[in-house]
């Protein structure tokens, strides 16, 4: 099964004649990802690696039943690119791009839940099934399939964790960027019960960091959970009150937040707590993975 | 970004809020042409990005323009909480009948906006809270829909505040206005002086803007680079690079592609007992040529004693990262400080092999082992 | 059981210190109606017929738990009213002025659908559950308990039927005035449900009038449902293309919103088809009722 | 209501669409004043909230001075479907190189505006829609987003139109600014002409605009109470009654309480071939004093031959109606016109019993029995 994406996921990518939307292109089309049609304003009629480009995704989605959008284009059009999408009626839409204003992104998180749509990041290399699909930038060649689903805020932590993971030859189901953001489109309780209900998930590795509530969110749901989580926070012994790049990575004054409040939270839930990537095949071995 | 008061009143005014009228100097020098705007008894306040300036010493009284001046001489030049006080704001003082306290920031776990107002302001909002909650109401506005006349009702009659709600209303959806057009995730007003006649002025303001907004926020873009900042942090920001001072009185500096990999860098520093002086964020798919700017970078700072280099490649080669460290190193014969490399992914064969040829380089397998390296020159750091 | 208003709704009634706030606060008060709280900016503390008023709808169902709405305040400030209620979180909300402009009602619709409110009417004389509760104006003397749910676009219609029941002996377990504006808060699709899955409503009285597309896509519904359905089309001999007062009653130049189609549609639906008030009571009892 | 072209370019312009330049007049006497800023060749357009002006001879072409005064004189008081001509609009000619369609529209089941666009404008949308479907374009707003460049880039291509989305998303725009700050439920531009230059003109509109929003549309007031309207309408207007003109060759006239009751009144009245001339709305809780302004109003119409009240007494009283019409009849002895009432609820036998004191007027029992009272009477209708 996998989440998200999959065999039979049709895919747009928006912005594909753009340099990495292009380079990208080939890359998923070899990991063997259908990619369905691509959208740049203007180069409707173009192909690129043999896919049609459309001047909207709307007509992109009329054309080719296209099911998932991943945006590849420059922060300051990545709402506009949503939107499109969303009006669209597409259920699925990955954004890439860092650097997101925050207002944008509180736009689109309200639009995405009002129209019925997950968005995945921004800020986010975007979401892979290995072996089956993926849908953004990842490099895709440490991925191996297997039944450990990751929900990550941070893409080099996740990479790490992938590598290590596929080097004592334990592999992923589906592993998905939520990105570093103050305010994704998709949280870890957002996307944490369709890990539970996917039958090929057997564990969750849980990827988060300091700043923001999700990590204390998720700790409230996996209570409930059947199937066992490993957590890392990151950014312990970050300064306080300094953006670590990822605008969300704010201790607050306070203490919420913070890594010990989260590292606390989600072991009171049952989680296991990894101290480094490194740690993580380990304690996944541990729990018979 | 967190703006300083003066300029946070120079955006509420722009929105229409009363911020009182002001006057910023960067020298006693500059009163002599604007004095005759100042009205007694007056306030001097220093212009610092951070709280607790009256405790320290940065905000003074007046009564005559000798006084000013003294004031003024005493607190330019004044550090506070490591900031060095570059500017100072001068006001009229204002007579109020009440202190309230108004903020709207970004709830980041409810994705919208939020307001909390006090009818007791001038002081520690998280104070008030903590000792008298039933004084301080705390209400999400939902971004479709905005500010509205109830919610200023509520903020008043749930606080047992006595006040005019449509005084409030107006002032609450300016700051809203300020708050979307200015791309904040912080607005805050305190106190809120209520004049015996009931008007509204904002005596004090904290801004905060998003940094991912400000392409689109030229306003703020000109005050930041106003600002003395960092020499470090303005070379990086002009190389695009995002740079994060760390620790003073740190010694190691870091460079890792990916501020979720920076995070863990640090953390397993410190778990050593390293201290991190500063950290640089390359981003995703640096070239050869930005990795020698980065390096460069770093090592121009004396007091960094080592360099750990992170890599985790996906989009960035490894190859570029090893010609970059080898090109940037080219230029410091005999520099002598440890580079420690720990690279992973495309092309790190190559890179390996590059690195071998570089003096002074030592490559590593895995962030641990990196660490390890660094701690067996600790006695160095 | 009957739907929305019954024995557990708690009301607040907005502009309840108004003229017609106040005399049906007695109404309501009067037939049994829990009126717990009302509303006046400015007025809090007062007490109306012994209700406390209060200055925001926060504040009036933080202090009574109240779980429903009546807002009789004039038609500018209807949308205003409702928006505070739904932000105040009261799930049903009854809108009662006429004349409310069309563009406030596609504001108070979509937020409704987003905030998960039930927003009834405007021009509407609210909700009548016979014998039980009354939130609105109607006049409740003509109303009989019994088991027919009657959803109408016309206050005046729905009396006469209403009227023409009780003296036949029919009673009524809900009547809905659903309004005749473009933009109602619920039509008729959205109501029908409740009353197919309310077990003391045994038939249904849908009364429409021309204009619109309601009754078609409630045609659609009944299709599908375990209970007969009577219907009323009114203003099959309304002037075209002119306002009969409902700004909803105009009919197309291209006949959809016509009498003729919308009494089509619901008779293959399987729908009965009453010519007049006065037919209904007859259509009833053929139905056993 | 419906707006004539003039009034629609007036709004269009406002908000900063092309509509080209023009002037109105009412008699050809104006125009000596205005010659000099007249282009020539001219469009002498009839001024009327219907379509259908073309064919019926409202439009006509003036090469010079001599020509205009012609057109203006035989046009300016022709009745076109019913509505006499008081103004017409004149233009300059506008040479295009294609005519497009574009509207936006409140779609009400799906309770938000939608556009739809054609570049085969000009000519009956309807028309297009049915012989070259793939030339008409329907897309939803989304009314929490509003128009998005995409939104024009989708309209265009999806029908192969050949222009630039950036001048077609800056008109859309711009009419959907018209459609919410007027409170309209339509605004259409047809024909939107293309200039050989790639701009966009809108030479010909439509608009109309909610009723009930007119309280705050000063502009569409004012212009409303410049119309040439029924006196009827006015006087109901004057009165707060709602007053429907319906069969111009119909002789009763029914007044209720309700505009469901209405529709119900005058459809039992058609279902037995009784043809309704108008019908009045009183709303709610009307008294017995508004009753009689009502009965009075409908009675002055001497081409009403009989009255039919049919009132459901739920907050309007019965005895008030009673009363009321009681109170209007008082100052028409010897009208002679039958009045038939039907009234039920509240203090119906008081009603019944000051009507029973009333020359001319009959109580029923019922609607369908007031139906058969007036059909009694039909050789007098």
């Amino acid at each position: 099964m996998s989440i998200l994406v999959d065999g039979g996921t049709r895919l747009i990518v928006q912005g594909i004649t753009g340099r990495e939307g292009t380079f990208h292109t080939e890359q998923m089309l070899t990991y063997g990802t259908r990619v369905v049609a691509g959208v740049t304003p203007g180069k409707g009629g173009m192909s690129v690696h043999g896919v049609p480009v459309y001047d909207t995704v709307r007509e992109a989605a009329e054309a080719t039943g296209a099911n998932a959008s991943v945006v590849f284009v420059p922060a300051r059009f990545t709402a506009a690119g949503a939107y499109e999408a969303m009006e669209a009626g597409i259920p699925l839409i990955m954004t890439i791009a860092e650097h997101v204003p925050v207002h944008d992104m509180m736009g689109v998180y309200h639009t995405a839940r009002r129209l019925g749509a997950t968005v995945i990041g921004p800020n986010s290399f975007g979401v892979i099934s290995p072996g089956r699909a993926k849908a953004g930038f990842m490099a895709h060649a440490i991925f191996s399939p297997g039944p450990v689903g990751i929900l990550s805020r941070s893409a080099t932590n996740c990479y790490e964790t992938v590598y290590a993971m596929t080097r004592s030859g334990i592999g992923q189901s589906t592993c998905v960027g939520v990105g570093g953001d103050m305010i994704p489109g998709s949280t870890f309780v957002d996307l944490l019960p369709l890990l539970e209900s996917d039958p090929e998930t057997s564990a969750v590795v849980l990827i988060g960091e300091i700043g923001g509530g999700e990590e204390e969110l998720a700790a409230r749901y996996i209570v409930g959970m059947t199937k066992k989580v490993v957590a890392l926070i990151a950014g312990k012994n970050a300064p306080t009150g300094r953006s670590m790049g990822h605008a969300g990575a704010i201790v607050s004054a306070d203490g919420t937040g913070s890594a010990a409040r989260k590292e606390e939270l989600l072991r009171d839930a049952g989680a296991l707590i990894a101290q480094s990537t490194e740690d993580i095949p380990g304690l996944l071995r541990g729990l018979g993975i | 970004m967190d703006l300083m008061e003066y300029k946070a009143k120079e955006l509420f005014t722009a929105c229409g809020i009363d911020a009182g009228q002001g006057v910023v100097i960067r020298s006693p020098a500059e009163l002599d042409a604007l004095i005759a705007d100042i009205p007694f008894p007056a306030v001097v306040k220093a212009q610092v990005p951070v709280g607790g300036r009256g405790k320290a010493g940065g905000i003074a009284f007046a009564a005559n323009t000798e006084e000013l001046r003294e004031r003024c001489v005493s607190i330019l030049g004044m550090t506070i909480r490591g900031h060095v006080v570059d500017r100072v704001l001068i006001t009229g003082r204002v007579e109020c009948a009440a202190e309230w306290y108004l903020s709207i920031l970004l709830d980041r776990t409810a994705k919208r906006p939020v307001t909390i107002f006090s009818p007791e302001g001038g002081v520690d909002i998280e104070q008030t809270a903590r000792t008298a909650p039933e004084r301080v109401a705390r209400l999400a506005i939902d971004p479709l829909l905005g500010v509205r006349d109830y919610h200023a009702r509520y903020l008043l009659t749930s606080t047992g505040a006595h006040g005019d709600p449509a005084a409030l209303l107006s002032v609450l959806r300016r700051l809203y206005d300020v708050f979307i057009r200015y791309d904040c995730t912080l607005c805050e007003i305190n106190p809120l002086a209520v004049t015996a006649g009931g008007s509204l002025i904002a005596l004090d303001g904290k801004i905060t803007v998003d940094d991912n907004a400000l392409f689109r926020q030229p306003e703020v873009t000109a005050y930041r680079d106003s600002l003395a900042e960092d020499p470090f942090v303005l070379a990086a920001r002009s190389f695009n690079f995002l740079y994060i001072p760390c620790d003073a009185a740190g010694s190691v500096a870091v460079m890792s592609n990916g501020s979720g990999m920076i995070m863990s860098c640090i953390d397993s520093l410190s778990d050593r007992g390293l201290r991190v002086r500063a950290a640089l964020d390359l981003g995703g798919g640096a070239t050869a040529d930005r990795i020698a700017r980065g390096v460069s970078l770093l090592l121009d700072d004396e007091r960094t004693r080592a360099l750990f280099i992170n890599i985790f490649g996906g989009i960035t080669r490894c190859d570029e990262v090893a010609r970059g460290v080898a090109g940037a190193l080219a230029k410091r014969p005999g520099d002598g400080r440890p580079v420690i490399v720990r690279f992973e992914g495309t092309n790190k064969r190559e890179g390996v092999a590059i690195l071998g040829e570089i003096p002074g380089v030592r490559y590593v397998e895995g962030l641990s082992q990196g660490v390890d390296a660094l701690c067996e020159r600790r006695s160095a750091l």
